[in-house]
């Protein structure tokens, strides 16, 4: 059910041109998928997912598309090329997952080798209950690292674009553009 | 300490990156930067050092041994790949203090060595870590960075080649975790020695088979392997000089790395070459990147851009003896990644010097530039010579072995490739020599030469090409022994 | 020993070192030239002296890639193209010095830099103890004259240099390296070895192919198609041209297919796989055409430059006849051929400076005003057609006998028929020089000069008093450096002095080399074995 | 196809086919922020595919319940390596918003066959 | 939108509720979904709420950009400050074992150090990306 949603969110997103409409769009389509984690006992994911995808990401969305206009133009050519790509690189894919194992088995590998010692241990091991907080904050702690910092050189990236003087037009045509 | 030193190579210029905020003066940041960028050098060959000695090294990051945490694992090929990268990030880092203040306005500086800072650890995060996630999330920082490093460019297309590359370099991302995704649902573990340990019994299964192509597509969008090269040519051609001299001798080096360690660790030679017949997948594209590219090259006319088209030629090279499928085809590429790193550092930190001084690079603007900018033109030329291979620089010592290894496949044809797009190399930096050395200066009397400031470390990457060149001994030495760990399992 | 192999490395490069530092001081740096040139001959005497003792030193200076090491070795073969060349420096610089200052030519300093480093790489070349030294100071020695041959700077010179640099580039990288890597690939090894490397290494069918690849790949050896960039290359000026065409890089090149054919190929291994036939034909062509197409030019130095051509092949021919014969007249030729050709690239050097000719229809009656230059030219022509009382004689004798003793007829004849054309077409020289009327053909189908380019245009105005200035106005050479062409008619005043001393010795040599050609054909016996 | 395989795996399947809807957005579209909705989609879905792996038929959420031992958990390997995705890709986002907002401001535009239109005429009249 | 009292009131009241549910999620993260990153964003929609109501001006005052800036570097040092404080201690990288004598004490001093790195960073982030969207509109105007 919640799966036909966002495949209708996203078929919509597609055929929408007016980009106010399209952020929102992309909030549902957000806030559908955090159903979705709910539902497959990714409660943290589904709470980030809903804080992120329909929260924040919305009013950035909302703060660029005030600065950048919000209708899109008709595309120009038939989008033949991305089509294929998109067909091919689909199509791989499903015949990829031919051969893994079933949605929700617990036999299958995933579920054992590490994930065993996650769910086993860790209330031994650190003390407390909730394993996504262990594996993420010790066991896999110093990619929440590389995480936090990739947070932050979003903000230096940000900082570099935004931060300037308003009006800081690039200098004339031909200094250093154009080949 | 010692033991340390895997997890500082990354932590000391990550942990560097946050405090240039603080720091008002970019100057006081610029000094961080290169202390930080030193310290990360002396890291590298000292981990080198180790490595040669004492084999690979396992770093268990929170005291968790692996698979059940992250492992920082360390072994020739990685040890050799950290040195190109912290060695160029550490002559890059002076260099840029005169560049950047030139080119980027005075607010943004501090900023600048941030992004700069976070780009290099998280190239150097890239590869050192043995987790498989890790390399994701530390990608993102690198290529956050990068994207942030390139905008800063001062013509507006500076812009839409950044976002161009955001584009296409998420998209490579999400290529990559997709191919991470596949690879964990079959084994159920993140940690690459332990995979190369798994996958074996699930080969023949399609996942992995696709799982290895969105690998394959990920990391080839990174390195910009033809034809998924398109985002590469602007943005060097857009960003300001330092970041192209770093970007263009790490950044790719960085995702060869990437792609040789996923195809023959992980996945193991053998299935790269016998199951999934990567060589024969990649040996033509890598001889249409070579001469197309090159022929590109000639007929550009913004010197930036020409080395840009020429990077994409030259990481042909390096994926051309990969296709050999031999030790020495293998020990070409690893070579070639040290080398193009010098050369390709050399040339465009000269082209720097020419910004700096007449604020263009178009290829009339440097008519005459011989006699008014005598080192930095000579630099170009050394480094040019570099590029095309002559005898004595490390252009030959890759070329050479590039040229071994395909006789010794048998493959004459190719060789005789090798050696006629090597020509065209020549063609394309003759025209920046004869448009410097045999027409008029047309510009300002007063344009002088650059600065020392810029000249040293072009300098310092034009000796190296040099000595490299004539005593290769110990990078041949270190090429092959790495060449041998990634070939391992395979006949030589 | 190995002390004398660096310094006939070193002695040029501080030599340049010297010359750049003394650049505000034309006489001195003059003069530096000259000690520098000096002092190299005489280290590559003693080199000789031990050579023909029955040493062979080596030095290795550095260790490029594991097992391939840029080494030198003094062997017979390479002492005997030092000899000539070092020797032959001496005199080009002497005669560059009444050149250069006699044409007000701009960078002078630039000039003489170039010329020590070309030096210094032909030093490398000659003693290079494997394969890959010899390409990487063949490469150096590509490098180092480029300079040169664009000195004029102009669009012509820059076209030029770029057919210069890009056919000896590209057959260097192509073939040549291509068969480096290759001999390295089946033989492990690409050190010059008494005998050669590849016996029991390699196939029959792949020897000539190598074997080809030098041959070829060796582009300043100009074997056509490859010898596009020798005519090319005349633009510069005549010292260059006679350096570059009688000594230096041409030597170099044929030095160098010689080199690889005894100490990699061995000439023995040649001969029983018989992998050299069709080179000698390509040869034997290169020879007939060569002289065809010298025939047909009118302009002096592109006449010398195409018949340099066909003798380079003389030399290919020697080596690819794959027996002591034809390898003792390769290398003696290499000999007589230096002396010869620099010779007849003096006098012309000096004609244009005293008498702005260019063009071999212009010549005429002025040998009565130039006596010296022309009895050299006539010495010169006599040395390279190869009739006594000269040394070509010798290089001639031993190629035909080695060409019978291959059972190769169709050479004999070949030979001939180039003698006699080289004969018919530089002898027409000296013979308008003495006996042509003077004015006749000056203005004719050349029109008045003009078409000759901007060598001739240079010469204008500049040679008046060159021959007893010739010390010291440098210094305030570009105020005048053109002084108009109404000085023309007045020019000529014979020869400069420092050019008539150069042309004197080189053919006085000519003649002795045909007296005593012993120290050449001693040396040759040691690389061809008793 | 056996029926098994359908109802093992439409699962998968269907989160592929939003995968390449997002993907076909990604690469399609002209306008920049569209491209970046579309790179937004084509991310969550694959966030999807991750914590469709995760998924134990039966489980719970990985959240140890005191005192019980046969508790079915859901794997939590999946959802931490999320959670890191999910903020790599607003930051992604946020400064492809930002690089956007600045091509406004220098092209008048964010439709990329304009932009290209602007860099080929500036490039002609050099 | 300022004249409107019952809005300014309503997301007066509000804000500190945000805050603390924030706070609630950081510091519940160990029994419950939820921890420094979601706390972060709660944290900083509650200022993108507050500078919506009051207007960017006035929050800028009490929460200024130097402030959000410092703290999005700050937490960075906090985190990867804990990995060297570990290492220093004896133990590897991030080894929390080593930051008190019972390793389970250890792990939950480590943990909380890092959740607080990560919801400082957040919090900075989020913040200053928002003022730096937001202030670019109305530097346009």
């Amino acid at each position: 059910m919640l799966l036909t949603l966002l495949a209708a969110a996203g078929l919509a997103l597609l055929r929408v041109r007016n980009l106010f409409a399209v952020v929102m769009l992309a909030g549902i389509y957000s806030l559908l998928s955090a159903g979705l984690f709910t539902v497959m006992d990714a409660v943290d994911v589904a709470f980030t997912e809903a804080a992120v995808g329909a929260g924040i990401s919305t009013v950035l969305f909302l703060g660029a598309l005030a600065l950048c206009g919000h209708h899109e133009s008709k595309p120009g050519h038939t989008p033949l090329l991305p089509l294929f790509v998109v067909l091919v690189t689909g199509g791989l894919l499903v015949w990829g997952t031919m051969d893994m194992p079933g949605f929700g088995d617990p036999a299958n590998p995933v579920h054992h080798h590490v994930a065993d010692h996650y769910i086993e241990e860790s209330y031994h091991e650190i003390g407390i209950p909730n394993v996504v907080t262990s594996v993420l904050a010790s066991y896999r702690g110093y990619d929440t690292m590389g995480e936090t910092t990739v947070v932050f050189a979003a903000a230096v990236g940000v900082m570099i674009l935004l931060a300037g003087r308003l009006g800081r037009r690039p200098q004339p045509e031909g200094k250093g553009d154009g080949g | 300490m010692s033991a340390h030193l895997p997890i500082l190579q990354v932590v000391v210029p990550l942990l560097a990156a946050p405090f240039c905020l603080f720091l008002k003066r970019g100057r006081a940041a610029w000094g961080l930067a290169v202390l930080a960028s030193w310290a990360a050098l002396a890291i590298a060959l000292a981990l080198l050092g180790q490595v040669m000695q004492e084999g690979v090294l396992s770093y268990a990051i929170g005291d968790w041994a692996p698979p059940i945490g992250i492992e920082y694992r360390v072994d020739v090929v990685n040890a050799w790949v950290l040195v190109i990268v912290s060695g160029i990030g550490a002559v890059v880092a002076p260099y840029a203090m005169a560049s950047i203040e030139r080119e980027v306005e005075a607010g943004r500086i501090p900023l600048f060595y941030a992004a700069y800072l976070l780009c290099l650890s998280g190239l150097l995060g890239i590869t050192i870590t043995g987790d498989m996630f890790n390399v994701f999330v530390f990608l993102e920082i690198s290529s956050l960075s990068a994207y942030a490093l390139i905008a800063l460019g001062q013509a507006r297309r500076a812009l839409t080649s950044a976002f161009r590359y955001l584009i296409m370099g998420s998209v490579g991302a999400t290529f990559i975790v997709i191919g991470i995704g596949l690879l964990y649902v079959m084994t159920g573990s993140l940690n690459m020695a332990d995979l190369a340990q798994l996958l074996p019994e699930v080969w023949d299964s399609r996942t992995v088979k696709v799982a290895y192509g969105f690998l394959a597509v990920g990391f080839c969008l990174k390195l910009a392997l033809f034809p998924l090269h398109l985002w590469l040519p602007n943005a060097y051609t857009y960003a300001p000089s330092a970041v192209t001299a770093f970007m263009a001798s790490t950044a790719t080096k960085v995702a060869v790395y990437m792609l040789l360690r996923f195809f023959l660790t992980v996945f193991g030679a053998p299935f790269s070459f016998d199951v999934m017949a990567l060589d024969r997948v990649l040996l033509p594209l890598a001889l249409v990147a070579i001469a197309s590219m090159s022929l590109v090259a000639i007929f550009q006319v913004n010197v930036k851009r020409l080395l840009a088209y020429s990077s994409v030629a030259q990481i042909g090279y390096m994926i051309l003896g990969l296709s050999f499928a031999t030790v020495t085809g293998l020990t070409a590429t690893l070579l070639h990644l040290f080398n193009h790193a010098l050369m390709k550092g050399a040339l465009f930190m000269a082209m720097g010097c020419v910004m700096y001084r007449i604020g263009s690079v178009h290829i009339n603007a440097m008519a005459g530039l011989g006699r008014r900018m005598p080192w930095t033109m000579a630099a170009f030329v050394a480094g040019g010579l570099s590029l095309v291979g002559v005898p004595l620089t490390v252009g030959f010592v890759s070329k050479w072995y590039l040229i071994l290894g395909a006789l010794e496949r048998g493959w004459w044809p190719v060789a005789i490739l090798v050696l006629l797009t090597s020509l065209l190399a020549l063609v394309y930096i003759w025209r920046v020599v004869e448009a410097a050395y045999f027409r008029d200066f047309p510009g300002d009397e007063s344009t002088r030469e650059a600065p020392w400031t810029l000249l040293g470390p072009t300098w310092a990457l034009v000796a190296l090409n040099l000595y490299f060149g004539i005593d290769a001994g110990r990078t041949v030495e270190i090429a092959r022994q790495a060449a041998e760990v990634l070939m391992a399992g395979i006949g030589p | 020993m190995t002390t004398l192999l660096l310094l006939a490395l070193g002695v040029p490069v501080a030599g340049a070192a010297f010359i750049a530092l003394l650049r505000r001081n034309p006489n001195a740096r003059e003069a530096a030239s000259l000690v520098t040139a000096g002092a190299l001959f005489a280290i590559v005497l003693r080199i000789y002296q031990a050579v023909s003792g029955g040493a062979r030193p080596e030095a290795v200076l550095a260790e490029p890639l594991p097992g391939i090491r840029i080494a030198l070795e003094a062997e017979p073969l390479g002492v005997l193209f030092a000899l000539i060349a070092s020797f032959l420096w001496i005199v080009t610089t002497a005669y560059s010095i009444g050149y250069m200052r006699g044409h007000h030519e701009k960078n002078q300093t630039r000039f003489y830099l170039f010329f020590a480093f070309a030096i210094a790489s032909v030093m490398g070349v000659a003693f290079a103890g494997n394969l890959f030294t010899l390409f990487a100071f063949y490469e150096v020695l590509s490098l180092a004259t480029f300079p040169l041959v664009t000195h004029a700077g102009t669009e012509k010179a820059k076209r030029a240099g770029r057919v210069y640099l890009g056919i000896l580039f590209s057959t260097s990288v192509v073939f040549q390296l291509l068969g480096i890597i290759w001999v390295y690939a089946v033989a492990g090894t690409v050190d010059f070895e008494p005998g050669g490397i590849l016996r029991g290494n390699v196939g029959a069918g792949l020897v000539p192919i190598l074997l080809a690849l030098f041959v070829f790949g060796i582009g300043k050896a100009a074997v056509m198609p490859f010898h596009r960039w020798l005519p090319a290359a005349m633009v510069a000026p005549t010292p260059v041209s006679a350096l570059l065409h009688a000594v230096a890089v041409v030597k170099a090149g044929v030095f160098a297919v010689l080199k690889v054919t005894v100490y990699i190929f061995g000439f023995e291994f040649v001969a029983e796989t018989g992998a050299s036939v069709w080179l000698m034909w390509a040869a034997a062509a290169t020879i007939i055409l060569g002289s065809l197409v010298a025939f047909t030019k009118d302009n002096l130095k592109a006449r010398l430059a195409y018949s340099t051509v066909s003798q380079l092949s003389y030399v290919v021919l020697g080596a690819m006849l794959a027996n002591s014969l034809g390898v003792i007249g390769s290398g003696m030729h290499i000999a007589m051929h230096a002396f010869g050709k620099i010779t007849l690239f003096f006098c012309a050097g000096a004609i244009m400076v005293a008498a702005h000719k260019s063009e071999v229809s212009q010549l005429n009656g002025l040998g009565r005003r130039m006596p010296v230059t022309f009895a050299a030219f006539l010495i010169g022509t006599l040395s390279i057609v190869g009739l006594p009382p000269t040394g070509g004689a010798w290089s001639k004798w031993f190629l035909g006998v080695g060409s019978v003793e291959a059972g190769q007829i169709g050479l004999v004849a070949v030979l001939m028929l180039s003698s006699l054309l080289s004969l018919a077409y530089l002898l027409e020289i000296p013979l308008r020089g003495f006996f042509g009327k003077e004015g006749e053909g000056a203005h004719g189908a050349h029109g008045d000069g003009g078409a000759s380019g901007e060598d001739h245009a240079r010469a204008d105005g500049s040679a008046p008093g060159f021959a007893d200035r010739g010390g010291s106005h440098d210094a305030h050479d570009p105020a005048h450096a053109h002084h108009g062409p109404q000085q023309d008619a007045h020019a000529h005043h014979g020869a400069p002095r420092w050019s008539v001393a150069a042309i004197t010795v080189t053919a006085a040599a000519c003649v002795a080399l045909f007296v005593y050609p012993e120290p050449f054909y001693r040396l040759m016996t040691m690389v061809t074995g008793p | 196809m056996s029926l098994d395989l359908l109802v093992s795996h439409y699962n998968y399947w269907v989160v592929i086919f939003l995968m390449m809807v997002g993907f076909y957005i990604l690469i399609s579209r002209g306008n920049l922020v569209k491209k970046v909705v579309g790179l937004n989609v084509f991310q969550t879905s694959v966030f999807m595919l991750y914590i469709s792996m995760g998924k134990v038929s039966g489980g719970t959420p990985p959240i140890l319940v005191y005192g019980e031992t046969d508790v079915l958990y859901s794997n939590p390997l999946p959802h931490v390596l999320i959670l890191t995705a999910i903020v790599v890709g607003i930051a992604t986002t946020s400064v492809g918003l930002a690089l956007a907002v600045r091509i406004k401001e220098a092209y008048g535009t964010i439709e990329e066959d304009e932009i290209n239109a602007i860099e080929a005429r500036t490039e002609a009249t050099e | 939108m300022r004249e409107e009292v019952i809005v300014r009131v309503g997301a007066k009241v509000l804000a500190p509720f945000i805050i603390t549910f924030g706070l609630y999620v950081h510091f519940h993260g160990d029994y419950s979904p939820g921890g420094g990153f979601q706390a972060g964003v709660i944290l900083a929609a509650a200022i993108a709420l507050l500078a919506l109501v009051y207007g960017l001006d006035a929050v800028q005052k009490v929460v200024t950009p130097r402030f959000v800036r410092a703290c999005a570097a700050l937490g960075v040092i906090i985190f990867a400050g804990v990995g060297v404080v570990t290492m220093v201690l004896g133990h590897n990288y991030l080894g929390y074992n080593a930051l008190a004598h019972d390793p389970e004490h250890g792990q939950h001093y480590g943990i909380l150090g890092v959740e607080l790195g990560v919801l400082v960073t957040v919090f900075g982030v989020m913040v200053t990306v928002f003022y730096l969207f937001a202030g670019r509109r109305r530097r346009k105007q």
